[in-house]
Formats: structure tokens, C-alpha cells, sequence
């Protein structure tokens, strides 16, 4: 926590100044990557333990206390093992695609308000920009994928291509119904609107399908299971990141981890508050704010691991069939009414 | 442009992957050479003898007393129903007498190996198809049947429990408590499972109407056991022509008329139900007497030849043994369940994806060694 | 169908069943046996699938022996809607290159048993679409389940 | 109306699912099926029937009840067992009597089957229940079962 509120007397002093000088941007840019590293470590920790969890086992426990130094020691092992490759590959795009995957979701944890302060870019555009920067994601699997020259990647990489452009409508969607409420797309204002209630109490009926759309897609758009047929271990080996190894492949696993956590706090943002206590319990402190953040957060972490534990994979065509024939007509459905309730002064106000 | 040039534009060409010899589904050293265009299949060839023994030629070798731990070896998810199945046919031909005792605790055993097997095999069911914790659940309820046998036969897996003429040891003392907690455990299990996989939507929506197998096809092509079963086949030996304490147990054959993928989960799961009802009738009347009949220290088969067909958890094993009257064997023929459902792999999977290769795999429930003895 | 209907069905079908060398044997098996030239296995086989009195739509055990001088193919046949059985077997003289016809056309399931029995006895199998080695590597030399195979490396005889 | 209750349907059995492993996730504490291998060696016993491997118990007199019969070697289907034994004229009855030199068992050529032991007409062989045989050269596999200096006991007759 010490930490924490270091940080947070940090930008407390960085944010309101104008950031002009480049030393202040990449003090941040340095912060954030600490946080990016120690946060993905910790999520494959904490899914490793959930799983063991869920499957009757004890999970991770031999180095340090309970195993909490595990995910340090894999990342060490992968930093020293040797990077191979197959022989013809395209080096260059080979080479290329984890940064892709990797700087797509280091950017996207930029812009969201930890707490009122704690934000490190408040852009008047915040959810359309979270929205086209997690597509940008795809072109490094894509790119990776292609240029392995292995067919099982190649599949993989086209899985996802396909998957990705679908799911990004729900994704849009979802979110632009809660947007119909707020009336703006900067996420801080979007935590400012919750003050009177979060949205999804705000928003009721819709609110609720709107958020369940949005975990669905949200799973989808981060290839985890039961929508992970860019892997898929029991058909295509390792999917688009077989032939990679060492920190190659770390980056990409790291990104499928922090994405997991940008959906999680996406949802956390504009659909239960952000960084606001419920009810306001704790609204004397403000730095508390980024316990309730990591807090809602987790548990939306963890109901993605939930999901992933308990269903099978859907297979590629019925993965689409979901997103064309069920989740894009209830989203648009769901859209008009919302903009009915809008209209009418229906939504719940505290 | 015209319609025809686009269309050769974006000709699709067919191309090869090799699934395995060390592919995660298929399930130890089998490899698949698929002939795909795009995610379609359009051929499945299998190339088989990865891990070929040669277990005939090792038989003609061999005494009648040793042939039996080398069964163990072929499909060892039911290696006590192989012991078995060598054990019936050297007792037909030599005619002894088998103790009423020796026929229920094989049978026992039998549906205890059917369900250890069908265990797993629904652990890896899950897991092909994505859901990975049906692994532990699985293997937890098999641990405990494993269990069981390592108490009774001194081994887990190559139990070598059988000898002609009756059993190596009598039953443990504690079997008998140890197989009804079991049940009792696993009746509970099953609806959990049902609960976990079954019912889920997406699994069925993997499974329905994948891999298709008419009645018809199901004989032509030789299945047996649960694949034939769920195209309303009705193959089940223990039904028509009863072994050991079989002829006395009552018991529905699992049967299904789909033919699909969906269909031999479900024939399989029936199975476990009807494994359960069987040993629940013999298990309190197991009859006292001698866990085996002496034999010769060199058994000698009459001249001539002996087939016997037994009930694997994976479909009808055949041994067929000839005999010149030494005492080796002439010649033994294993009628292995798994290679002749894996030929029909390529007539189901062609026109699938590749999940559903994996998925149609998966409830062919292949076991390598088994296929390549 | 009892042994003896299927024995005088069978013989019926032959104008003259000397002339295919037609046998009937029930001796040292539990099954009928039938034996027949394999010039004429084919067709026999085809009508034992067909006619509906025999019905034989099950093959369910296909065993390459070698009896030292001759190499024999043997055929378990079951019907699943009569439940009787019926075991045909075919002898072929010609160890060098035995070619027998293949009958996978009638039971599908014959296809990787006669390659299995190709890749272990080296008979051929006539029409078979893919005659090539089951198990075996494609340059494995000899054939290793006849009797007069040896291999001094792997083959260790007690 | 079916399309609103594919969801219905669909969202249920997903959750019914996810109760499962939710009922296993809050249980995981008293759950777990880990068994922490070599942590527990202390706890876990095998039960006495277990094939480890064979051993020649000796009693405190360095004596078994080996009388070198060989049945144990023949019931060896892999030849695991050699038996180099000799003759020797017994003291007291002046016959001449088979003894064994050394028992050498191959257990890397071992499979476990229990044929030995069964065929063993004077228990002289029985099964340990040690499972721990990894050993970093195979020759530590070859082992002499009977200690050296050991005789046979007196009262085992063959």
C-alpha cells in the first residue's frame, strides 16, 4: 500500500501540470511498465491458483511463501532460455509481432483512472480509444502467426483474425449503450456520472444484458476459453505462438494476461463505478479508490477464470454463429432500449 | 473483372498437416496426415506402429501362462478384461471347470476396469474439447478404482490378476468394503458429471450431429463397443455371447440410435450406470470356494483352434489361438477393438472441422497400444 | 441358420464344389469352417454377404497364418441379424508372391486388416486400394510374423 | 419464441456447469487430491500386495529357501531370473543336492507379471513394496538376490 500512495503523491504533483517534458513522460512511461510486469507476473499466478483451485488441487507452492514467488522464477527461466525459430520464417514480421501485442496493451492500461487522481492520460476519448487500440492486438497475433510458417500458427493466426473482427462489434456495442447514458466517452467523467449510482444499477434491464454481452465478447476478444480456438492446445498445439520461445512467447503471454485485466477494468470503469466505494462508504479517502478498483476488478478477473475452468471450447463456426445470431441483435435490441429509457427519464438516479 | 477469374483468383488449395505422433489430442503416438482446405477436412490417414511390439510373434514364444501379462500391454485401460479374455479361451480349450467364485470376482473386476476406463476417458472427453477440469474429476474418481485393484491384483494399470484356471490371490479382504464405497462415492459423482458436461451447451453443440455413423457403416466398417452401440448397433458381447458371471447379471445394454458424437458420450455414461447395477447384484453374493483350479506347470492346448470374444471398455476383443498341440502357441490373433474403429475414422471426420476431428476423435476413444500391438 | 442348413446352402450355390475346392470342416474349431480356392474367394464372399438367408454383414477377425509351406487367410464372419457364424479360410502355395483378392469392397473394415496382414506375411491383396505396410516402416525388409523370418538384432529366442 | 429459450436454456446449463466447479472451488481446502510426492514418503504406504520388486527375504541365520529348482526362471516370460547353481553332496544324507550360487535378477528386464513368485514352490521369492528403482546406470538393475555367504535353510526340500 506504501507503494501505492507513493505513486499516487506522484501524480498528484505530475497530472495537473501541464506534461510537456519528456523526463516526466518517461518516468510514467517506467511506472507504468512496472505495474504492467508486476500485475501480468501476478495474474498467472493468481490464474494458476484458481485453477488448481477449481480442480482439486493445490496449485503453485514450492517457491517462496505459498508459491508466490513462482511466476517470478518462470519469468527468469524464460528471460535466460534461448529464442528459436524455424528456419524460414519471415524474421523481420516474426520478430515484430510480440512488441505489437505487447505496446497495444501497455497503452491501453494508460488511460484508465485508478482513482480521481491516479490516471495517467485523461483523453476526452478514452472508450473509443480502448476500443480500437484492443484491435490493434490482433495484427501481432496475426503477424505472428503468419509469419511462423507453421500451418498449425497459420490457423491459429486466422482464428483469431475472424474472431476478433467479430467480437469487436458486441465489444463497441455494449459499450456504447452504457455511453447512451453518460454522454461522454472520458472515462473519468463516465466515474464522475456513477456518483449517483453505478451504471448498471443506473441503467437496470439493459445495463444488465449490456454487461453480460460485454463479458462474453470481452472473453472473446481476449482469446480465453471457451473462445480460445487461436490456441486451442487439443487442436492446434499452441496456436499462433508455437514456433516462439523464451521472452517471445512471455510477451505474448504476459498480453493475453493484462488483457484480460483491461476487459476486466473496462467493465469495472463503466459498469460498477470504477474507483467509487459502494455507497460511498469510504469517499472521505480518495486513495482507497484503487482498492476498490483492483478490487471490482479481481472479481471480474476471476469470474473470466471461472469460465475458463468450467467450459468447453466452442468450435470456429459457432463461435461466430454466437456473435451473429445472438449477441449483435440483442446488443442493437438492448440499444434502443436504452435510448428508450434515456429518453423517458427512466434510469434509476440516487 | 468476371465471376470466373475471381474465382480462380481465390482458388483454395488443399494442404497437409501432420497431427502427431506428439499432438495433445491424439492421445499417445498417433499421427494423423489430414488433408485439409481451410478448417474442412477431406482425408484422415492414419500412420499406425509408433509403438508396434509385435505382441503375436512374442506369443508364439511364449507359454499359455505367459501370454497373459502381455495382454496387459495392448489396451491397458482394460488390461484385466484382456487377462481375461486368454485366460476364457486356454480354459475352453483345456475344458476345466472354473469355480463359480473365480467367474464373479472376474466379472467384478471387469465392470470395475470399464468404469476406470470410461473415467478417464470422459477427463480426456472434457479435455479435448476445451474444458480442462473434467481431467481431475475424472482421474479422482479413477484413482479410487485404481485403488481397489492395487489392494487386490498388486498393480494399478498391468494387474496380471488372471491365470488360466482361476486367479493368482484370492480377493484382499478389504475389496469388498473398498468396491461399495466406491459405488457408493460414484453414484454421486455421475450427476456431476452429467451436471458439468453433459447438460452444458456448448459441449452438446460440439458434439450433435458430429461424426455421423449410420447402423449400416457400423457393421461394414466392425465396430464395436460404444461407437457401434450409439449407431443402434447392438454388439455388446456380454449380451450375446455371455462370459464368466455374466449370464447371470441383469443388465440393459447401453444402446443409442443417433450415431453421433453426442450419442457415444451418452452410450458411455449409460455404461457406467450399467457397470454400477452389475456389480451392485454380484458384489454380496460372492460365492465361497477356490480362487482357482490347478493346472499343469506346462499347459498344453489340444490341437485346434480357440476364439474367444470378451468385451473391452473399447469394443469386442477377439483372441484367437491356434494350436499344434505344443506347448507354445501356434499362432495368436489379437482382434483388437481400436484399429477397427479407427478405420472409420476417415468415413466420419471427412466434411468436419478440425474441432470436430478432435471431437469425434475423442468418443472413438482410441488407445494407441491397442491399435498397434 | 443351424451348421448343416449353412453347409448345404453354401454347397448349393457351386455347380460343381469340387471344382473351387470347397470344404467343410468342424473339426478342432468351434465354428464351421469353410475353405475355398482363393481364386473364387471374392464371389463367394459377395454372396455371402448378399444372400440374405446367410446375411454375413460382420467381419469381425481377418488372420494371416503361415503354415510353414503354405499361407493361409482366415476370415471370421458373424451375421448380426442371424447371429450365426461362419469362419472361411483360403490357402495360397506361392510364398514369393501370394496374392489373394481383397474383400475390403464388401466390409470396409477389411482395409486395415489386409494391410496388416500384408505388412506381417507379405500376402497381397488384389483390388485393395492402398496396399501398402500398416505398422511397419516402407523399407522394413522381410516379413516378421512368418515362421522363417529372422532378425538376429531384435529377435531374442530363449 | 424457441430463439429466447435457446438463451434461456444455453444461460442455464452454463451455469449449472459453473456451479460445479464453483462448489469444488470453495471445498478446495479440504478438496485437494495433491499428493506432494516426495513430501509425504513418511505417510505413504503401499499396500502389501504391490509388485515393487523381487527380493529374497533371508532370516537372521543369513538363510533363504532357495533350492535353486529354476521353476522362477522358466515362468520368466522376459528372462528376467538366472540361476547359477551347482552341485554339492548334502553332509547328512550323502546325496548329491542342487544349490544356488547366485540368483541374479535382471530388473530392468523385469515386467512385474508375479509368474515368479507364484511358481515359487518354496516362497523363497516374494514381492518388495519399494517403487523407488530409478538408478543412474542400468547395470544396478542386475541384482543378486541371495547374500552372499547365504545357504539355503535347513527342512527345504525341492
Amino acid at each position: 500500500m506504501n507503494t501505492l500512495i507513493n505513486i499516487n503523491n506522484l501524480f498528484l504533483s505530475i497530472i495537473p501540470a501541464e506534461i510537456t517534458g519528456l523526463p516526466k513522460m518517461a518516468m510514467i512511461a517506467l511506472i507504468y511498465l512496472g505495474i504492467f510486469a508486476v500485475l501480468g507476473l501476478y495474474l498467472v499466478l493468481l490464474e494458476r491458483k484458481v485453477a488448481a483451485w477449481f480442480q482439486l488441487r493445490l496449485g503453485p507452492n514450492r517457491v517462496g511463501y505459498h508459491g508466490l514467488l513462482q511466476t517470478m522464477a518462470d519469468a527468469l527461466k524464460l528471460v535466460s532460455k534461448e529464442l528459436t525459430g524455424t528456419v524460414k520464417a519471415d524474421k523481420f514480421l516474426y520478430n515484430l509481432a510480440p512488441y505489437f501485442v505487447i505496446i497495444t496493451s501497455l497503452m491501453a492500461l494508460g488511460i484508465f483512472p485508478f482513482t480521481q487522481k491516479l490516471q495517467a492520460y485523461d483523453l476526452n476519448i478514452g472508450l473509443f480509444f480502448l476500443i480500437a487500440i484492443s484491435s490493434i492486438g490482433v495484427i501481432g497475433i496475426l503477424l505472428g502467426g503468419w509469419s511462423s510458417n507453421n500451418k498449425f500458427s497459420l490457423i491459429g493466426a486466422m482464428r483469431s483474425g475472424v474472431q476478433t473482427i467479430s467480437y469487436e462489434l458486441s465489444v463497441g456495442l455494449s459499450l456504447l449503450t452504457m455511453v447512451l447514458l453518460t454522454q461522454s466517452l472520458q472515462l473519468s467523467e463516465i466515474v464522475e456520472v456513477q456518483k449517483n449510482g453505478w451504471l448498471i444499477v443506473q441503467g437496470h434491464i439493459p445495463a444488465i444484458i449490456a454487461f453480460m454481452v460485454f463479458m462474453i465478447a470481452g472473453t472473446a476478444e481476449t482469446n480465453r476459453a471457451p473462445f480460445d480456438m487461436v490456441e486451442a492446445e487439443s487442436e492446434l498445439g499452441a496456436g499462433f505462438h508455437t514456433e516462439y520461445s523464451g521472452m517471445k512467447f512471455a510477451y505474448f503471454f504476459l498480453a493475453e494476461f493484462i488483457n484480460m485485466f483491461i476487459i476486466a477494468a473496462i467493465a469495472t470503469t463503466v459498469f460498477f463505478g470504477g474507483w467509487l466505494s459502494p455507497f460511498g462508504v469510504t469517499e472521505s479517502i480518495p486513495w482507497l479508490g484503487v482498492f476498490w478498483f483492483l478490487a471490482k476488478t479481481f472479481i471480474l478477473v476471476f469470474l473470466m477464470m471461472w469460465f475458463r475452468w468450467t467450459f468447453p471450447r466452442l468450435r470456429v463456426d459457432q463461435l461466430l454463429t454466437l456473435e451473429w445470431k445472438y449477441l449483435l441483435p440483442i446488443n442493437l435490441v438492448n440499444i434502443v432500449i436504452m435510448a428508450v429509457i434515456v429518453w423517458l427519464n427512466l434510469s434509476i438516479q440516487f | 473483372m468476371s465471376t470466373a477469374t475471381i474465382n480462380n483468383n481465390f482458388k483454395s488449395e488443399e494442404y497437409f498437416i501432420n497431427m502427431g505422433p506428439q499432438h495433445p489430442a491424439t492421445h499417445g503416438v498417433l499421427r494423423l496426415l489430414l488433408t485439409i482446405d481451410g478448417e474442412i477436412i477431406k482425408k484422415v490417414e492414419p500412420d499406425l506402429g509408433y509403438i508396434h511390439r509385435s505382441i503375436e510373434k512374442m506369443c508364439e514364444k511364449d507359454s499359455y501362462q505367459q501370454i497373459v501379462h502381455l495382454t496387459d500391454r495392448m489396451d491397458y485401460l482394460s488390461s484385466h478384461i484382456n487377462n481375461e479374455a486368454v485366460c476364457l479361451c486356454v480354459e475352453n480349450a483345456l475344458q476345466l471347470e472354473i469355480p463359480e467364485r473365480v467367474k464373479v470376482i472376474r466379472t467384478i473386476l471387469d465392470e470395475l476396469t470399464r468404469i476406470s476406463s470410461h473415467c478417464l476417458w470422459w477427463g480426456v472427453m472434457g479435455m479435448d474439447v476445451g474444458a480442462l477440469t473434467t481431467y481431475f474429476y475424472g482421474f479422482r474418481d479413477r484413482e479410487m478404482i485404481n485403488d481397489i485393484f492395487e489392494e487386490t491384483c498388486g498393480a494399478r494399470l498391468t494387474m496380471n490378476y488372471n491365470i488360466p484356471g482361476g486367479l493368482m490371490q484370492d480377493i484382499h479382504p478389504n475389496f469388498v468394503k473398498r468396491v461399495k464405497e466406491f459405488i457408493a462415492h460414484f453414484k454421486t459423482k455421475i450427476p456431476e458429471y452429467n451436471r458439468l458436461l453433459t447438460g452444458n451447451v456448448i459441449f452438446q453443440k460440439r458434439t450433435i450431429g458430429v461424426g455421423l455413423l449410420t447402423k449400416e457403416d457400423a457393421i461394414s466398417y466392425g465396430a464395436s463397443g460404444p461407437v457401434g452401440r450409439a449407431s443402434g448397433y447392438s454388439c455388446d458381447v456380454r449380451k450375446h455371447h455371455p462370459y464368466s458371471a455374466l449370464d447371470r447379471v441383469d443388465f440393459k445394454e447401453a444402446l443409442a440410435t443417433e450415431g453421433d458424437s453426442f450419442a457415444r458420450y451418452r452410450v458411455r455414461i449409460q455404461e457406467m450406470w450399467e457397470s454400477i447395477s452389475i456389480i451392485e447384484q454380484l458384489i454380496d453374493n460372492i460365492p465361497e470356494g477356490d480362487f482357482k483350479v490347478p493346472t499343469n506347470a506346462v499347459i498344453k492346448l489340444p490341437k485346434g483352434e480357440y476364439y474367444q470374444k470378451v468385451e473391452t471398455a473399447r469394443g469386442e476383443l477377439g483372441v484367437y489361438i491356434i494350436s499344434t498341440g505344443t506347448k507354445n502357441p501356434y499362432r495368436v490373433k489379437f482382434r483388437s477393438p481400436g484399429l477397427s474403429n479407427l478405420s472409420l475414422l476417415n468415413h466420419i471426420a471427412v466434411g468436419g472441422k478440425i474441432g470436430d476431428l478432435v471431437a469425434t476423435m475423442a468418443t472413438i476413444d482410441i488407445v494407441v497400444p491397442d491399435i498397434d500391438r | 441358420m443351424t451348421n448343416q442348413e449353412l453347409k448345404d446352402l453354401i454347397t448349393g450355390w457351386f455347380a460343381i464344389p469340387e471344382a473351387v475346392q470347397l470344404e467343410f470342416s468342424e473339426e478342432g474349431s468351434q465354428f464351421l469352417n469353410l475353405s475355398i480356392h482363393p481364386d473364387y474367394l471374392h464371389e463367394t464372399m459377395y454372396y455371402l454377404k448378399l444372400n440374405r438367408d446367410t446375411d454375413f454383414d460382420y467381419l469381425y477377425c481377418l488372420t494371416g497364418i503361415d503354415w510353414e509351406k503354405e499361407l493361409e487367410v482366415v476370415y471370421h464372419l458373424e451375421s448380426t441379424e442371424h447371429r450365426h457364424s461362419l469362419v472361411v479360410r483360403t490357402k495360397t502355395s506361392d510364398r514369393e508372391t501370394p496374392v489373394i483378392d481383397s474383400v475390403q469392397d464388401i466390409w470396409p473394415t477389411a482395409n486395415f486388416h489386409e494391410r496388416e496382414v500384408y505388412d506381417f506375411f507379405g500376402i497381397r491383396f488384389k483390388n485393395h486400394p492402398n496396399m501398402k505396410r500398416l505398422f511397419l516402416a516402407e523399407d522394413w525388409e522381410g516379413f516378421p510374423l512368418r515362421k522363417d523370418y529372422v532378425d538376429e538384432v531384435n529377435m531374442v529366442v530363449k | 419464441m424457441s430463439y429466447l429459450s435457446d438463451i434461456y436454456n444455453g444461460i442455464k446449463t452454463l451455469l449449472t456447469g459453473m456451479s460445479v466447479t464453483g462448489k469444488y472451488f470453495l471445498n478446495s481446502r479440504k478438496g485437494a487430491i495433491t499428493q506432494q510426492y516426495p513430501d509425504n514418503r513418511d505417510t505413504l504406504k503401499m499396500f502389501e500386495r504391490f509388485r515393487g520388486e523381487v527380493v529374497m527375504p533371508h532370516d537372521e541365520n543369513n538363510e533363504h529357501s532357495c533350492t535353486g529348482c529354476q521353476k522362477c526362471e522358466l515362468a520368466c516370460p522376459n528372462g528376467s531370473i538366472e540361476i547359477i547353481w551347482d552341485r554339492v553332496i548334502d553332509e547328512n544324507t550323502g546325496k548329491k543336492k542342487k544349490i544356488i550360487d547366485q540368483h541374479i535378477y535382471h530388473f530392468g528386464m523385469c515386467t512385474q507379471c508375479g509368474l515368479c513368485v507364484d511358481a515359487c514352490p518354496s516362497d523363497a521369492i516374494k514381492w518388495a513394496q519399494n517403487f523407488e528403482n530409478s538408478v543412474y546406470d542400468r547395470t544396478q538393475l542386475t541384482r543378486v538376490l541371495n547374500q552372499p555367504g547365504s545357504k539355503v535353510r535347513a527342512g527345504v526340500e525341492e
